[in-house]
């Protein structure tokens, strides 16, 4: 067994610099790396690319890095939310770039799988598609997106191992597996890490061998953005 | 004339039996309650989830499990959880049967512009772009004109496009249109809207055939 | 919850007809769909094309097919043990396309997710890759290899529930899951079927939206091709 | 001259730490049993395992675990199984450290031919294509001349290829070698094999530079 127990999120980020690109998983607040994001604000790390879904809030999640203009370039599909984000892009001091949603993940997966190139009819005739080659098959039209190139990809899971087997929990698991191994160097912080051998091998969602770091987060706050519920009738 | 509860309500009758359905955010989200409960549907989220259940109850409230709109929810037997390329793969693998989503804009050719208005602050896509381009079934709910009473349904979309040629049917507070090489077809008016009405609130082609009756709703 | 609950191979293979093209799951004889392949015995359906990593033994799996000489093409990464399979081959009887592993599970993979086709490197500068579209990324030669067309997909899983949920144990997951939506009706026989809700949603490999049939499947053989012990040392 | 063993054996030492190793059949699935004990290294075979172990106890054999030699295995801590398209992500992702391989022929640029010789039964090429274009690190493991005596190390390969130019070493009952843009550079010989064997075996271009040592096998 490989293994790639750190410590804590200050060991796991050893390594990142500023200007680099970086993958982050979650979908909205939810199966965020928390504690890496929070080590990130505390690098002070600048200039960086991030691949993320979305942007966080203006408190939490990655809006703690928008605040402190760590960030140069956001590529994500869906960015609301968010008023200092709102205030840098139209400013112009953020870049961003803005991929439908399957094409985002399929090209970290893309990334992982040594896949250089894929065709997706997603976004074809729209400015999505502008720039970008096309091509059709079976009569119906498609672009040509390519696989994310990306320094460290940091992911949230539910239980892991040392060996870097990850299981998630709900949705939470969103673009976190698709980017584990979609970067040089893949750092996985979980809620609950076990000595290898404590995981069932059928129930494992990503394989170790796509992880490089692994550590055991602290103090999970899992905010809610839309705190939906249904009253009881009595 | 409907309102947003009568539009999902109407849209409701178009999920049949055994269909996995995506349900957009906003209107679309409503139709889930209105579904006929001696059918099967499953409902699909992006965010990944299929076999949706209602919100839960206060005190079952969890964080890792949501809905692409971000909303807290449950899940039904038969559910089960996945990642976002899955997620997409059921989307763009023709999957899903029936996608009901918001517009702005739709075209006579069944273009639909839901994503960007230039010069205001652009939130993105998310999973729209794959949706449309997919799904052999997309059905647009929305106000049949804007806030300053501009209709919605154009011979052309004057705003950046989300897909082409796409949306199969429209509901709106006046009317059920189906999308035809000849144009919008009016299916169904909304209880007590003339045809004149519509007629009057749409900007692209309109096909007007033999009868058309007042939509049923209950 | 929709219901895919059948009682028998014979209820899932309707629509099954001669000159179809049929994926089939396994690698080797294992993980393999052995209540719908004595089925399709039974149906004697002829002039079949069939996706599938290997083609079985003279005596199981799909050399039972091959003994009826039900196969017109075979389309696969490896066809080794099978010496009725060699006679057909050698005499003309049977057409043979091999496909590098890698590249025949993600063409199952591109087929169930809308991708008509991706760039690979496997085969490049091969007889592989003689006909098809190359081009280079990132200094590299790569294929353009296309998505499977199918009208079945017959896949193995250990548990399954009525919403067709699949769950599979050890090495006999292989091709099952890729193969899963990747052709117009996918069928799963299944070692245990459960009731919906019983499955835990965290713990599914496939989702039931993937499958269009499900069974519960007798008598499994599971036939091993090479035993291989450690002798206990006392 | 080395043995089967022998090559497992020099071929072992290899395999460093932390290494991902993907084994093909025949020699080098003997490696995994003289790898050093002392070293963090799993194992991944393409059928759908990370982490395999020893041949199971009589008792224990399970139908449902194998590795892509078909034989019967068990899994070591920390493993996990997987889908075939997951399985070829690792492959063609490159996370998959080292792959050791059989061949019919290398040619001196790094070709490999291994699956297949014209007119007799093809078996396939199983996942051998996938791993030789992706694999950063590849080790062939073969005699180092055929049946009849001629060199399996070429100027250019006569059989059809399974790969272009990506053998990196190559490990024979003669000798070690290195893929180099000269041809084969010669690293060490095997016990009691002289230089001048190894040039008479060798039918692509040598490059034998300064003292060349005994391999060291234990």
């Amino acid at each position: 067994m490989i293994n790639k127990k750190l410590l804590n999120a200050q060991e796991a980020l050893v390594g990142i610099k500023s200007e680099m690109t970086i993958m982050l998983g979650g979908f909205g607040l939810c199966g965020i790396p928390e504690n890496s994001i929070s080590e990130l604000v505390k690098l002070g790390v600048k200039n960086l690319t991030c691949i993320s879904n979305n942007a966080g809030v203006d408190d939490f999640g990655l809006g703690l890095l928008l605040k402190d203009k760590q960030i140069d370039k956001m590529i994500s599909s869906y960015v609301g939310e968010n008023n200092e984000f709102e205030r840098q892009m139209l400013s112009g001091e953020l870049k961003v770039d803005l991929i439908p949603q399957g094409s985002l993940a399929e090209r970290c997966r893309a990334a992982k799988s040594g896949i250089p190139a894929f065709f997706t009819p997603a976004g074809y005739g729209t400015e999505v598609g502008e720039g970008k080659e096309s091509r059709e098959f079976n009569g119906k039209m498609h672009l040509m997106e390519t696989a994310f190139k990306a320094d460290f990809s940091i992911v949230k899971a539910w239980k892991g191992d040392e060996a870097g087997n990850l299981i998630f929990k709900g949705t939470a698991r969103n673009f976190n597996p698709n980017m584990c191994g979609a970067a040089k160097v893949t750092v996985a912080e979980v809620e609950e890490l076990y000595p290898a051998g404590e995981l069932d091998p059928n129930e494992i969602h990503v394989s170790g061998i796509f992880i490089q770091r692994i550590f055991e987060g602290k103090n999970y706050e899992k905010r809610i953005e839309q705190r939906t519920i249904t009253n009881r009738q009595c | 004339m409907l309102d947003k509860i009568g539009i999902a309500k109407r849209i409701a009758q178009e999920v049949k039996d055994r269909y996995y359905v995506n349900l957009g955010i906003g209107i679309p989200t409503l139709v889930a309650n209105y579904v006929n409960k001696n059918i099967e549907v499953e409902f699909q989220s992006e965010n990944g989830i299929l076999g949706m259940g209602a919100f839960p109850y206060d005190e079952d409230v969890d964080a890792d499990i949501i809905n692409a709109g971000k909303q807290t929810i449950t899940t039904l037997p038969g559910a089960s959880f996945f990642d976002s390329a899955t997620s997409f793969s059921m989307i763009r693998g023709k999957h899903v049967d029936l996608t009901i989503l918001g517009a702005m804009e739709v075209s006579d050719n069944g273009d639909i512009a839901n994503w960007k208005i230039p010069g205001k602050m652009v939130k993105g896509m998310g999973g729209a772009m794959d949706l449309v381009a997919s799904a052999e079934n997309i059905i647009v709910a929305m106000m049949h004109t804007n806030k300053v009473g501009e209709s919605k349904l154009l011979k052309k979309c004057s705003l950046p496009l989300t897909g082409l040629n796409c949306v199969k049917k429209i509901v709106t507070n006046l009317a059920v249109l189906e999308v035809t090489s000849s144009g919008f077809q009016l299916l169904e008016r909304a209880p007590g809207v003339s045809i004149e009405t519509i007629k009057k609130a749409t900007a692209g082609r309109l096909v007007v055939k033999g009868e058309i009756p007042e939509m049923k709703i209950s």
